[in-house]
């Protein structure tokens, strides 16, 4: 079962992420999310008359130690709730497990479909998302590269080992073929690869005039820098997956430009709930400003904060139907209402790289 | 019959041991977090002692043993997850497809010596878990979904067979034979003795027990990914063999139990758990260069003592 | 020239040698005999460094040598021609002469020597390029002598240089000993051809399980019944 | 007809001859030497009759039977063993169980009966284990049988392989350099062990030896091989005093027969 | 020209593994040890190069220089601590010794220094395109390619024409005869160990310069085909090394160039295992089979 029901005096809050391995800097940045919420929640008494109580575990961004941890988490420390991982493959390798313990799975930015829908297309009843998904992104991109930067021949670069990049590739090719658009080649690679060379000659020689590389940053930090080597200099573009400052060491800042992702949100947002967050954030961190993953973190919290307090309860079943109920919700990265799959209805923003700096492009609602 | 007297004295200590976890686990004194230790520790025993029937007794270097591991987790996940048939059922399909593959992966390469035998089994794991890799139907890279069916009672029926039937062949004429091609391969040849055909036999077999072992692994860990069955993978399978000491079944379950135990415990310090894994086995190897047990195996334990007595 | 003193050595618990004492002098050809596993290769071992007495001393030319690394005895003029000849298989004749020379530094005398070893031995010359794993046993066994040679010994050590050989080679090997020997280089000689060895040598040693059991002149151990009978097969 | 029969047969290594157009032909029951210089070829020719080789050139034949091409394990099985020059035991094996091994081409339980332990495991393990000790008995090794063969030292060890090789049940027995690394007195002892066996056993022995003394103190025949090629066959007698033969092998002072 | 460009990809990945794979091939070639560690040896000259290179602000050549010299005294220092004892022992148990010693290299450097990567300055070397027939070269693929070559030919001078050359190879063949010749043992393993971990240390820097991206556990993957590249050559032979280093990356680069870039490293491995089935000891190998 879930925990212990409403007997403990804390609130306990399973984190399973990737603090270590190859995708990392989500994980560390959503972890840091979620303990800024936990820390203003806590100040303001808690949830139910519960102080919130972080347990934290790192799954090294790989998804046996997922499934280790939450198996952990929920016979160990008998946690309320999980949020994590950041990344979809990493939190479906829990999801089983959340069901089966009726404990409640949060993902922060698990974009792919199959985080809340198994392969049979049942919802699964307690995993939940915050971020939007992966046909939404995939769509945008399309939609932007054949509107705003009116390309009609590209090609798609993708990593073949996640689900994620997998979803975004599929849907980017449907629409944009719909608007128009010719995809000349198509090549994946896998994790940890770290000589593109080969392949992006091969997709050089196809002559695209844009390039979609969905994928995770420390392999696409690798990517851009190797394309640019290689004479490719057509604009280059992803989606959250780019977003973390280390693809700016891997690449460049030169490589980087002329390049686009898509993400949960910008800083330069002059939304009034963005701007108090993002000084809230700096405040703490010496002013660094908060990344997309920052913001999901904090505003999972929130949603299971939400929950807590419609549901009068920390039960795990019944936060779990009212997170399902979920309407209207402000927060961070943009306003939540979750559909039947439990998949979040929100916007995206496109950004740019220039000289290393992400800059504001479109915002996209859905 | 003086060669039974071992054959009972397992089977009452099997008893025993699968009595008391059942017990513990039955009462609830056992959260799943043990439970599962008990699993895991069972199947790395039947992995360390298939791999020991093929290295500590057969003498063939192979350091792949997760490519069959790999077989047989796949192959039984597709039985249950696609074909919705009986888990006991899918567990044999996949020792039997991984012996197989075994056999396929054997005939050409066991003619291979030394490390030129080991490099080409690392590199057919590889190859097995680079194709799992590109098989859409199993999920690919990404991995495929499996219910949780592995229990401790089919956990610890088929480590009771495993270690029943490896013993038996061991000390068998059979056996002895595959022991004379470690020894000497030219000398057991001009014996009279098949060695192909047991080389391959044993390889086969071990990748028999392997495959299942594959299928309590697969149904234990929810989902299933090519990542898992790295040469990494292999590489601990070897570790448990070697540290317990090449050619002693006993020293292969017992340092199974140790490391599995080891790392479980290190899991709470994992800033510095692969360093005092590591190290342990640096230390050992150092100290102990023939393993834990030698070559020796419990039952010499016995009857070193009544030998001794007897003087 | 060199003269063990009650040294006693082990094989991890198992005693080997156990307080042997005997002497060489300067010209000599020493024998050593004794069966199986007597501790005959041992004492070699241990005179040349590959093996350390835990206790006793080895004077060689005045100088305590037991203990010291092989490389350093080496250098100090004793040459261990290892039972079952131990050549470098996959390097050539002339290879396997050079490394002979190893510890040299005088490039001329080397090549005077090689010549001397062609002389001895003109199967090697013939050979010269050939692999050395591939030749036959005997001519192995002239490849290791010839090798010993080539670093200069002043005392040159020889393990059963007879073994497995045809009789006209056995034959041959001690003739070529006696060169050696002649040209001064003082011989300790361990044979199983206990006739063969005492033919040519001026003292000999009996060893039984690590303890020299009988010493005396080749002569006078040959003419020894107790000795006919263990060792010549004196029937 | 004669019990194994080589009709010029040679193999080549690279471009060295190192045995060509052998012929022999061995009686059954009878005691064959085989001798030659250091390189002449006699391993070779050992290997070239148990399968190790196989013959590039001509053809052998055992009990009208052509080996040719059979690898060494079914040569055993069809009645040819040997021992090794350089000792090949399965040195962590017990002495009993070494023996045991070669015992195993004549036991008939399958692989099933042993893992399911069925009565006719038990039968045959039974049945070996007699057999093996009665082979040990007339080595004189039966006290040792649970002594690792490494530690055996070096005389018995090639006892043993030579019981080992009766083990496996041959009509013909190939021995390479029994005596080797002997004492005169051990070899004396050896040379009694092998006349007793070839009796016991009914055995055709052929054996190669550079110890004068045993070849033609026991050998009733020896066949003399240089450079790959026959030299001379005959009688230990004719063999003595062979030109070609002391030219090559023997040097001219001869043992004396000592017997 | 897309071949030629192939082609280029292939070899500077090859000259990397080689690289790597000639220290195995040395090490092996001496005292039969698959060096699992060394790997991670390459590891640790990755990092030093880049701590030389962005701490003391030097430039390639020095910062090269520097993590050659500090990975031949840590080559020295692992063979003192973890293999000496066990030159008796079996080979297999010094292969555990050197798995151990590799997760032991690689998760102390975690500890040190955290798991996440760091990523080489991209102004190390001039990085200038140059177009020959249609195919872009970096002139930081030249140097690298010329870096590789000039180390090989050192290595092939020093183990076939010096007296030191000599020694190496006749203490793999037999250390006890070496010994008696004068030679001695330890110092030449420990030589042997100080070349082969100097030119890991080279790739480390190399690859940092090549790939950008390093991180603690980036020794594995190379480490692991550079040994297939060892084998694959014939292992214990350098020209076998060299040679099967640029075949394997050709053969990546091939198979990538032919759309097949999932498969890359399923191809390389299938060329290991039929070269090995038609050529048991790789292709530059002696077959030693055993003289019955
Ligand atoms: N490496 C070793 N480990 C353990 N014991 C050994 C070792 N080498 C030799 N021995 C033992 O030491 C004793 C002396 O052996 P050694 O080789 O010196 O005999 P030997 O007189 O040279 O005999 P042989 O005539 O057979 O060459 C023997 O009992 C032998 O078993
Ligand atoms: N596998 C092989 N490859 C190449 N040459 C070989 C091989 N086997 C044997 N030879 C060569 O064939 C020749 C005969 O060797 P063989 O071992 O038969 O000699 P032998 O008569 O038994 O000598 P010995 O009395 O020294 O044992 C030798 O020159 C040997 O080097
Ligand atoms: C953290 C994010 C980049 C994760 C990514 N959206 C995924 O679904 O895997
Ligand atoms: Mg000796
Ligand atoms: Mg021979």
């Amino acid at each position: 079962s879930g925990g212990d029901g409403g007997n403990s005096k804390d609130f306990k809050l399973g984190v399973n992420m990737e603090l270590s391995g190859n995708v990392a800097s989500y994980g560390e940045s959503m972890a840091k999310g979620v303990e800024m919420a936990v820390a203003e929640i806590n100040k303001a008494g808690g949830v139910e008359g519960k102080q919130i109580k972080v347990i934290k575990v790192d799954n090294k961004s790989e998804a046996a130690e997922a499934t280790n941890g939450i198996i952990k988490l929920t016979s160990q420390d008998k946690v309320n709730a999980v949020i994590g991982a950041a990344t979809s493959g990493n939190t479906v390798a829990q999801a089983q497990i959340a069901n089966d313990t009726k404990t409640v799975l949060m993902a922060p930015g698990g974009t792919s479909p199959t985080v809340t829908v198994d392969e049979k297309g049942k919802v699964r009843e307690f995993v939940f998302r915050t971020s939007f998904i992966d046909p939404f992104q995939g769509t945008v991109a399309a939609n932007f590269a054949a509107n705003n930067l009116k390309v009609k021949d590209a090609a798609i670069f993708s990593d073949n080992s996640s689900d994620y990049a997998k979803g975004l590739s599929d849907a980017f090719k449907e629409t944009f073929k719909k608007a128009g658009g010719k995809i000349v080649g198509e090549e994946s690679y896998v994790a940890k690869d770290t000589d593109f060379r080969a392949t992006l000659t091969r997709l050089k020689a196809k002559n695209p005039s844009f390039i979609f590389i969905p994928g995770y940053y420390e392999e696409v930090g690798l990517i851009v820098k190797q394309a640019r080597e290689l004479g490719i200099t057509v604009p280059l573009m992803g989606a959250d997956g780019w977003d973390s400052p280390k693809l700016v060491d891997l690449a460049g800042a030169d490589a980087l430009n002329n390049t686009y992702l898509i993400n949960h949100y910008s800083t330069e947002d002059p939304d009034k709930k963005v701007q108090e967050f993002v000084t809230a954030f700096k405040d703490k961190n010496n002013g660094d400003a908060p990344n997309a993953f920052n913001a999901l973190g904090y505003d999972t919290v929130y949603f299971l904060a939400d929950a807590i307090k419609r549901a009068g309860s920390t039960d795990s079943v019944k936060i779990q139907k009212e997170l399902a109920k979920t309407k209207d919700l402000s927060l961070v990265t943009g306003v939540l209402s979750l559909d039947k799959n439990h998949h979040p209805i929100k916007s995206a923003t496109v950004l740019e790289y220039k000289n290393g700096k992400q800059v504001f492009n479109t915002k996209i609602n859905p | 019959m003086k060669k039974s007297k071992p054959f009972w004295a397992f089977v009452i200590l099997a008893a025993i041991v699968y009595g008391v976890v059942q017990f513990f686990i039955g009462s609830g004194l056992l959260n799943q977090y043990y439970s599962n230790l008990f699993i895991t520790i069972s199947i790395n025993i039947i992995l360390a002692v298939s791999l020991h029937l093929v290295i500590g007794i057969t003498g063939q270097f192979s350091i792949g043993h997760a490519g069959f591991l790999a077989v047989g987790a796949y192959i039984s996940a597709i039985a249950t997850m696609k074909f919705e048939l009986p888990f006991i059922l899918a567990i044999v399909i996949g020792g039997v497809v991984a012996a197989l593959a075994g056999l396929i992966v054997g005939i050409p390469t066991l003619r291979l010596r030394g490390d030129y035998l080991a490099i080409a089994t690392l590199g057919f794991a590889e190859i097995i878990r680079i194709v799992l890799f590109n098989i859409d139907y199993v999920g690919g890279a990404a991995g495929m979904q499996v219910s949780h069916l592995t229990t401790w009672p089919i956990t610890f029926i088929c480590l009771f067979i495993t270690i029943l039937v490896i013993a038996n062949f061991t000390n068998s004429r059979h056996g002895r034979a595959c022991i004379a091609v470690r020894e000497n391969e030219i000398a057991a040849d001009a014996m009279g003795i098949n060695t192909t055909y047991y080389k391959v036999l044993a390889f086969a077999i071990g990748s028999f027990f392997a495959g299942i072992a594959g299928g309590l692994y697969s149904h234990n860990f929810y989902i299933l990914q090519p990542g898992n069955f790295g040469f990494l993978k292999s590489f601990d399978i070897l570790i448990f063999v070697v540290l317990g000491g090449l050619g002693s079944m006993t020293g292969s379950v017992i340092s199974a139990i140790l490391l599995t135990v080891i790392s479980a415990f290190l899991a709470q310090y994992p800033e510095t758990r692969m360093i005092i894994y590591s190290l342990v086995l640096v230390i050992v190897m150092l100290y102990r260069p023939q393993g834990l047990m030698g070559t020796r195996e419990i039952t010499d334990l016995f009857k070193w003592k009544t030998a001794k007595g007897g003087n | 020239m060199l003269k063990v003193n009650n040294i006693n050595v082990f094989y991890g618990n198992i005693q080997a040698l156990k307080g042997v004492s005997l002497e060489v002098i300067e010209g000599e050809i020493v024998t050593l005999i004794g069966a199986n596993g007597a501790g005959k290769s041992t004492l070699l071992k241990t005179l040349s460094g590959l093996l350390k007495p835990k206790s006793g001393t080895i004077e060689y030319l005045g100088e305590p040598i037991s203990g010291k690394a092989p490389q350093s005895i080496v250098k100090t003029g004793i040459s261990h021609v290892p039972e079952g000849r131990r050549v470098f298989s996959n390097m050539s004749v002339e290879e396997n002469l050079e490394l002979g020379a190893y510890t040299r530094k005088d490039a001329g005398g080397v090549r005077k020597d090689m010549e001397k070893v062609y002389e001895l031995f003109p199967r090697l010359l013939e050979r010269r390029k050939q692999l050395s794993g591939t030749l036959s046993g005997g001519e192995q066994q002239m490849l290791a002598m010839g090798r010993a040679i080539m670093a200069k010994p002043k005392l040159l050590l020889l393990d059963e240089p007879s073994m497995g050989l045809a009789p006209l080679m056995v034959k041959q090997i001690f003739n070529i000993i006696e060169q050696i020997n002649k040209d001064g280089t003082t011989v300790l000689l361990v044979e199983q051809n206990a006739n063969m060895a005492l033919s040519i040598a001026n003292r000999a040693y009996v060893i039984e399980t690590g303890r020299i059991e009988i010493s005396g002149t080749a002569a006078e151990l040959q003419a020894s019944e107790e000795i006919k009978k263990a060792y010549l097969g004196g029937l | 007809m004669a019990l194994l029969e080589v009709k010029n047969a040679g193999i080549q290594f690279g471009g060295l001859k190192a045995v060509s157009g052998f012929n022999m032909e061995l009686n059954q029951g009878e005691l064959i030497g085989l001798i030659g210089p250091n390189g002449a070829g006699k391993t070779t020719s050992f290997n070239l009759l148990t399968g190790v080789y196989v013959p590039t050139e001509g053809e052998i034949l055992f009990n009208g039977r052509r080996l040719n091409g059979l690898p060494p394990y079914k040569v055993t099985q069809s009645g040819i063993s040997r021992t090794f020059q350089n000792i090949r035991l399965f040195s962590e094996l017990s002495v009993l169980d070494n023996v045991k091994v070669a015992y195993h081409s004549l036991a008939k339980n399958s692989i099933l009966s042993s893992i399911f332990r069925l009565p006719s495991h038990f039968s045959e393990e039974k049945n070996m284990e007699n057999k093996a000790l009665e082979f040990l008995k007339i080595f004189n090794l039966d006290s040792l049988k649970d002594e690792k063969a490494k530690n055996l030292p070096y005389g018995q060890q090639r006892r043993l392989e030579i019981a080992r090789a009766l083990a496996a049940g041959p009509k013909l027995l190939l021995l390479d350099e029994p005596a080797a690394g002997m004492n005169p007195q051990e070899t004396h002892e050896l040379m009694e062990l092998i006349a007793f066996i070839r009796k016991q056993f009914d055995l055709t022995i052929l054996l190669i030896e550079h110890d004068m003394q045993l070849v033609m103190g026991i050998c009733e025949r020896i066949y003399v091989l240089d450079h790959g090629q026959l030299i001379a066959d005959g009688t230990p007698e004719e063999i003595r005093n062979h030109p070609k033969v002391i030219e090559a092998y023997l040097g001219e002072e001869v043992p004396s027969d000592h017997a | 020209m897309d071949w030629l460009q192939q082609l280029i990809n292939g070899i500077s990945l090859g000259s990397i593994y080689a690289l790597i794979a000639l220290g195995y091939t040395m090490v092996y070639g001496i005292i039969k040890l698959i060096n699992f560690a060394h790997g991670d040896v390459f590891m640790v000259g990755a990092f030093i190069g880049f701590y030389a290179i962005t701490g003391w602000g030097l430039g390639f050549l020095p910062a090269l220089i520097i993590s050659m010299a500090f990975c031949a005294g840590f080559g020295v220092l692992i063979e003192r601590i973890a293999y000496k004892r066990l030159r008796n022992a079996t080979r297999i148990a010094a292969l555990i010794t050197a798995i151990g010693m590799s997760l032991l290299i690689e998760y102390l450097m975690i500890y040190i220094r955290g798991a996440q990567p760091e990523a080489y300055p991209a102004d190390v070397l001039p990085n200038k395109a140059i177009n020959l027939f249609g195919a872009q070269i970096n002139s930081q693929s030249l140097f690298i390619l010329l870096t590789s070559i000039i180390l090989m030919i050192i290595l092939q001078f020093i183990v076939h024409r010096t007296k030191m050359g000599k020694a190496m190879r006749a203490v793999s063949l037999d250390m006890d005869a070496a010994r008696l010749m004068g030679i001695n043992v330890d110092k030449t393993i420990s030589f042997t160990f100080a070349i082969g971990s100097a030119l890991a240390g080279a790739a480390g820097v190399v690859f940092g310069v090549y790939y950008t991206k390093i991180e603690p556990l980036m020794g594995v993957i190379p480490g692991l085909k550079a040994f297939v590249a060892a084998v694959l050559g014939g292992i214990g032979s350098i020209p076998g090394a060299m040679v099967g280093g640029i075949i394997l990356g050709s053969v990546e680069s091939i198979v990538s160039a032919a759309g097949f870039s999932l498969w890359r490293d399923a191809a390389a491995f299938i060329i290991l295992i039929l070269i090995l089935i038609f050529r048991p000891s790789g292709i530059f190998g002696k077959n030693t089979k055993e003289k019955v």
